[in-house]
């Protein structure tokens, strides 16, 4: 991979987002999704195939799963004496409080962003799933002579969805005027994907102003008062786009990619989204089983039905059991008769008694990690 | 420091030919089995769980694909500081012409200097072209408590297919005393498996002399063991009962391949203490569609099916499209059978298109169809 | 390598220890060692040359020296599939309450640990330094039959030297009657080197015990009161051993190994302690150059002059500086005519201006990382 | 994704022969340099640096070293998923006979089905044997700004120099007008590097003609870029101006080490930038022991001197004794200069011993002496 003007930062939500059960146990980076990924492959894979080698992942509460993926990195294709996939960590982690964001976890390492040789950064979040070829952001960036260039995505549903992003106010010449919250009072919006583009000198600026400012301002506060003074612009993101920021958002961002279409669009030959692998066998299928319209992850064994799911690896489904509309994670497993529907299991889960577990299409039903029910 | 007690060197020379067009490209130990591996995924792997960290690999033939393929040490973690696979081709010296291996011992000997430089006190030798699952590290341990020279391991054969075998003719103690090449009346059921351990120093010595030898077909079977048997020299067997398969034929191969349907399937490759390591790959989950049907299949990561699929086994990024039947037959990487097409009791090779409404293959057919070509769509 | 029943568990330190200055900056797993090792790498290279391939690394509080020291854990010549490295944090990290203990780690992370496949487990600090084969500790642990095994240190020194440590009373059948804290009571003691060899089942027993029994207990605490009631024994080590738990014993210990016999019987070829490499450059002795015996690591540029003692990489030593009995972390640079005596110098510090820095043999004068003086 | 945009072909296959007892036992690229790298190092580190993930290295001869010594991938990044060095030595198909490489060109044509597999738009290649840093990826920005078939690293050398070289005269904008192998009255200054960048896809067409062509060389310097020049092919000369070298000879291979000696040498390995990566080692840092006397030298880890060590280079694991003297000299890995020796103006070999009180070497030797073998101790 040819080396580009910028090191990539991924970052983590600040404390205001939740996601109800699989955050319990850890990071948004680390959810698995659409079975054999886990969330943090997305902006990592993009960087990487937007030849960005050196890469800093900021992590909080929980950080052993992310550890453990990222590993050294050289699942996500880069050199491992050049590149480097370096993990951040910041010492309030476990706190939940308003002060512990991501401005001062980029303050707590700010030599470290100093040192970085690179003359550009690139910031994506954690805790969304898209595509984008970074190069391009930067190229249209740096040609723009704008100071900040922020990716945004236009939607049309932003009174139902969305409901925990920001959003940009563009002028014609896609000039940023302000952040805002989504209030849900407009269907159409800019929503902000937490997407930066800049000069490394003018995000150590603005993490120094502001902490200077407001210990409590995160970054996207602060480049929204500094929209005023600096050239913000934005660019605008096109293809799937998906924020995990709620139970909801979860479910439905990983069960829209059941539509066969939508999925080969996200997962193309020539941007591989890279993954650690688990080294699991392919999955068999029995005599009793009946699957449709679903992903199926390796290592499982299935004789019971699958419908509209997702189910990871070394899940097994016995037989008569029914599987409807859900998130299966790995190495659940749903003995025989059970029906399941409209909910999400989360690894390890064990599921003998119940005899049925149903969600609402708008409100999945959650099971906990290795609960036996 | 027990690193380099013992090093690995893997024969994978074998032309296959018997495999037909699928060894025309590449060398037998890189052929497809079992969804996602390669034959030579096994003793790999074998060696990464026993614990051992030096793999020598020898090859000949058209094996560009494979040399670059094992070179990945990673994909059996055999690439931490003093690991790693090697692949050994016959080379030139300063002062000899370049040769090809002339024969299984032969192959070894000209790689003498590689294995000097680990200074190992064990050397296993194994085949490349094996589907099994065996802890060395326990034929090691037998080797050391026999006090042995060379230490075969033997696997169980019917007695009236002994004949077709090299068969150990032990002293009940596991001692070997005759080795008989496909002997016309067998004394004993127990078949070499072509895999060795030999006390390094004292091979390494005859080996000097075999190559010297202008008498000697430089192979361990004909050779080098028939020689220790005569030395009176310490050889023991060591029994093997687990799956064990040479895929030598396409009906084996798919025979192989089926008996991975089996729910009681000896070879187990879901065991997580003991996985099989293979080339990761950037794909989608496999993706089962709104009218699929599958009934005893073992599938992949990337396949994609909207059709039937019964009795087979789908290899990565195989498609089934939408009317299209599979019954009975085996889809290698990246197989297309398009709309409507039915594939029966076939084995269809890496990146073929069989065609909309094409048949394949035949439900009686007395031998596994072979598909290495694209082939058109019918019309039916 | 051959892999053996036991996995490893490399523990911190618990709360009570505090090694000024240089462990505001990093565990004390991740101190440099004789320049080019970091204190970590002795602990988990014993257990990698013991033929363990799976370890589990505790770490408390700043993980990313640690995190990114170790990795994957290749460069310990541990199979990357076979074998394993896995970092295991504790949530309450950052506190300093004497909740925060080893036992609270372990039970945090209880699940992974009854999920190992291995019979035994091996426990060793990341806070000592000595060299071990583990396989011997278990055969032994295993003939003898006793319950749990713990490895010691006999000194005659214990009324001036490691203070922090724990001692073991042991019978004639080198049964452990208690464990008790050196009070510097006595010369001759038995360091207890906070190794331990059991079944994990015993282990997890322990540790559930001894969440039981008080929440401030640790797992020597625990071990001390069912002495009573299990058999436990000590193994005896011999050659060098070094306690890192304060800044004088971290600096008499390095300066110790200056005994070139004493280094090479610690660091021999057949037992490779293994490190993550910097790839730095040869170092480079100029015109004005004198330096005696001393350790020197790569990449450094020396004119001035060095006697009895540690220069870690990359430094730059001035001409007509002198550096005497003292340790020099990575990338510090001594400019011209300095004199430094009986110090501890930090990473990236650069002495420019001040002319002298004069410590005691027995009380180091420290500078802070990056420090400009 | 661009990874694939160029690959590397490393030319590694040269026997070195004028460095003479160096070279008996390991290909010239693998010789070392420089404290603690080997040779080949530089090429394997610029590709690295330059971003390129995919490198062929063309070995022949007695390469077992050299081949083991690269297929440690991860030494220079190189092992990350889709990255990989490749030992690429002549080998036999199904239906040719086995064959040694004849020229560089062929190297090159004999491997093309490894680089189809990778299906570059560039492809570099690369001499293995040159000390040298250099960004690939700049020279290949080059390339396709002039829109070029082939671009060719040159140097300009001394003009009284020049008819040594293979020398390439441009039109003054860059595009090359002639390339004369030594001329007698050279017409310009700018010696080719041997290191090319192709348009793959002509190139492979060139290759293909050049192998049936029973006239040619099969070497780049010979048929290729004559024969482009003479197709009016756009050949561009991309000019370098770092320091490089190509060790032939003992002497330039010592004077390459001493140059490092300098505190203003350009090649500053110390460069964080651009590092120069290399086999990792297990061994204590430098111990500098209680009598030592140390006046400018290179001195790398794992090495110890209890002696005296001027303008000398130090490989890993060297040990200079008391009273021993070393000046003017480089002592590759793991040599003994034993008590009271003295070695000047010498290079002495790996592992070599000299004997206690020995003299080797003197100040005013026109030549550096090779040390090869152990020297038994002097009486003096």
């Amino acid at each position: 991979m040819m080396s580009i003007k910028a090191f990539g930062i991924v970052s983590s939500p600040d404390n205001s987002v939740h996601v109800e059960g699989l955050q319990d146990y850890r990071p948004i980076g680390a959810f698995s999704f659409l079975g054999r990924f886990r969330v943090i492959d997305f902006p990592i894979s993009n960087m990487s195939n937007s030849d960005i080698n050196r890469i800093q992942v900021y992590v909080q509460s929980r950080p052993r799963s992310i550890a453990e993926h990222v590993g050294s990195g050289r699942h996500y294709n880069i050199n491992s004496k050049r590149g480097k996939i370096q993990l951040l960590f910041s010492e309030n982690s476990s706190s939940r409080s308003i002060y512990n964001n991501d401005i001062s976890a980029y303050l707590e390492n700010i030599d470290i962003i100093q040192r970085m040789h690179q003359e550009y950064v690139i910031i994506a979040p954690s805790y969304m799933v898209y595509k984008q070829d970074y190069r391009q952001l930067l190229e249209t960036h740096v040609a723009s002579g704008a100071d900040i260039t922020l990716l945004y995505h236009k939607v049309d549903n932003a009174r139902e969805y969305f409901k925990n992003c920001h959003t940009l106010s563009l002028n014609r010449q896609k000039g940023v005027q302000s952040i805002g919250k989504n209030m849900g009072t407009a269907k159409d919006k800019n929503i902000f994907m937490e997407t930066y583009c800049m000069k490394r000198d003018t995000f150590v600026q603005l993490v120094k102003a502001a902490s200077w400012e407001s210990s409590i301002y995160t970054l996207s506060d602060i480049v929204n008062i500094k929209c005023k003074d600096l050239d913000v612009r934005g660019y605008q993101h096109r293809g799937y786009f998906a924020t995990l920021t709620s139970l909801n958002d979860y479910f439905n961002a990983s069960l829209e990619l059941l539509n066969y279409d939508i999925a080969s669009d996200l997962f193309r030959a020539e941007w591989p989204i890279y993954t650690r692998t688990t080294d699991s066998c392919p999955t068999e299928y029995f005599e009793s089983s009946k699957v449709t319209n679903s992903f199926v992850s390796n290592g499982c064994l299935i004789e019971g039905t699958v419908e509209n799911s997702i189910i990871g690896r070394g899940v097994v489904i016995k037989k008569g059991a029914v599987i409807r509309n859900s998130i299966v994670l790995a190495y659940a497993t749903v003995e025989e008769d059970i029906r399941i529907e409209n909910a999400i299991l989360d690894k390890w889960a064990h599921i003998i008694h119940a005899k049925e577990i149903i969600g609402e299409p708008d409100a999945p039903q959650y099971i906990k990690r290795q609960d036996t029910l | 420091m027990a690193q380099n007690e013992m090093l690995a060197m893997i024969l994978a020379g074998g032309r296959g030919s018997r495999l037909k067009d699928l060894t025309t490209k590449v060398a037998k130990p890189a052929v497809f089995y079992g969804g996602k591996y390669r034959i030579i995924d096994f003793p790999l792997s074998n060696c990464a769980n026993s614990g051992i960290d030096i793999v020598g690999v020898l090859t000949q033939y058209e094996s560009v694909l494979l040399n670059s393929y094992v070179a990945q040490d990673g994909r059996w973690g055999l690439d931490s500081k003093d690991s790693g696979v090697y692949v050994l081709t016959p080379r030139e010296k300063a002062d000899e012409g370049l040769d090809v291996y002339r024969g299984t011992a032969d192959a070894i000997s000209q790689n003498i200097d590689f294995i000097d430089t680990y200074d190992p006190e064990y050397l296993l030798i194994l085949s490349g072209d094996h589907i099994y699952k065996m802890n060395y590290a326990k034929m090691l341990e037998y080797h050391k408590a026999m006090n042995a020279d060379a230490t075969i391991a033997v696997r169980g054969v019917p007695m009236k297919e002994a004949s077709r075998f090299g068969i150990m003719n032990t002293d009940g103690k596991g001692r070997i005393v005759e080795f008989e090449e496909k002997p016309a009346k067998p004394k004993s059921n127990l078949a070499s498996m072509g895999i060795y351990i030999f006390t390094w120093k004292p091979l390494r010595k005859m080996l000097v002399e075999d190559m010297k030898n202008p008498n000697s077909n430089h192979d361990f079977g004909k050779d080098i063991i028939p020689k220790m048997l005569n030395d009176k020299k310490g050889l023991f067997a060591y029994e093997f009962k687990g799956y064990w398969k040479d895929v030598g034929t396409i009906d084996s191969l798919w025979e192989a391949n089926m008996d991975l349907l089996d729910p009681k399937n000896p070879l187990s490759l879901n065991d997580s203490s003991w996985l099989i390591y293979t080339e990761d790959v950037s794909t989608l989950p496999q993706y089962i569609g709104n009218d699929a049907k599958i009934k005893c299949a073992y599938i992949t990561q990337g396949v994609r099916v909207e059709g039937s699929v019964t009795n087979s086994v789908l290899f990565t990024g195989a498609v089934v499209e939408k009317g299209a039947k599979v019954i009975d037959s085996v889809l290698m990487p990246g197989v297309v059978v398009e709309e409507g097409a039915t594939v029966t009791r076939a084995l269809v090779a890496e990146n073929v298109r069989i065609g909309a409404k094409a048949r394949i293959g035949s439900k009686n057919s007395e031998n596994i169809e072979l598909v290495a070509k694209n082939v058109k769509g019918g019309t039916k």
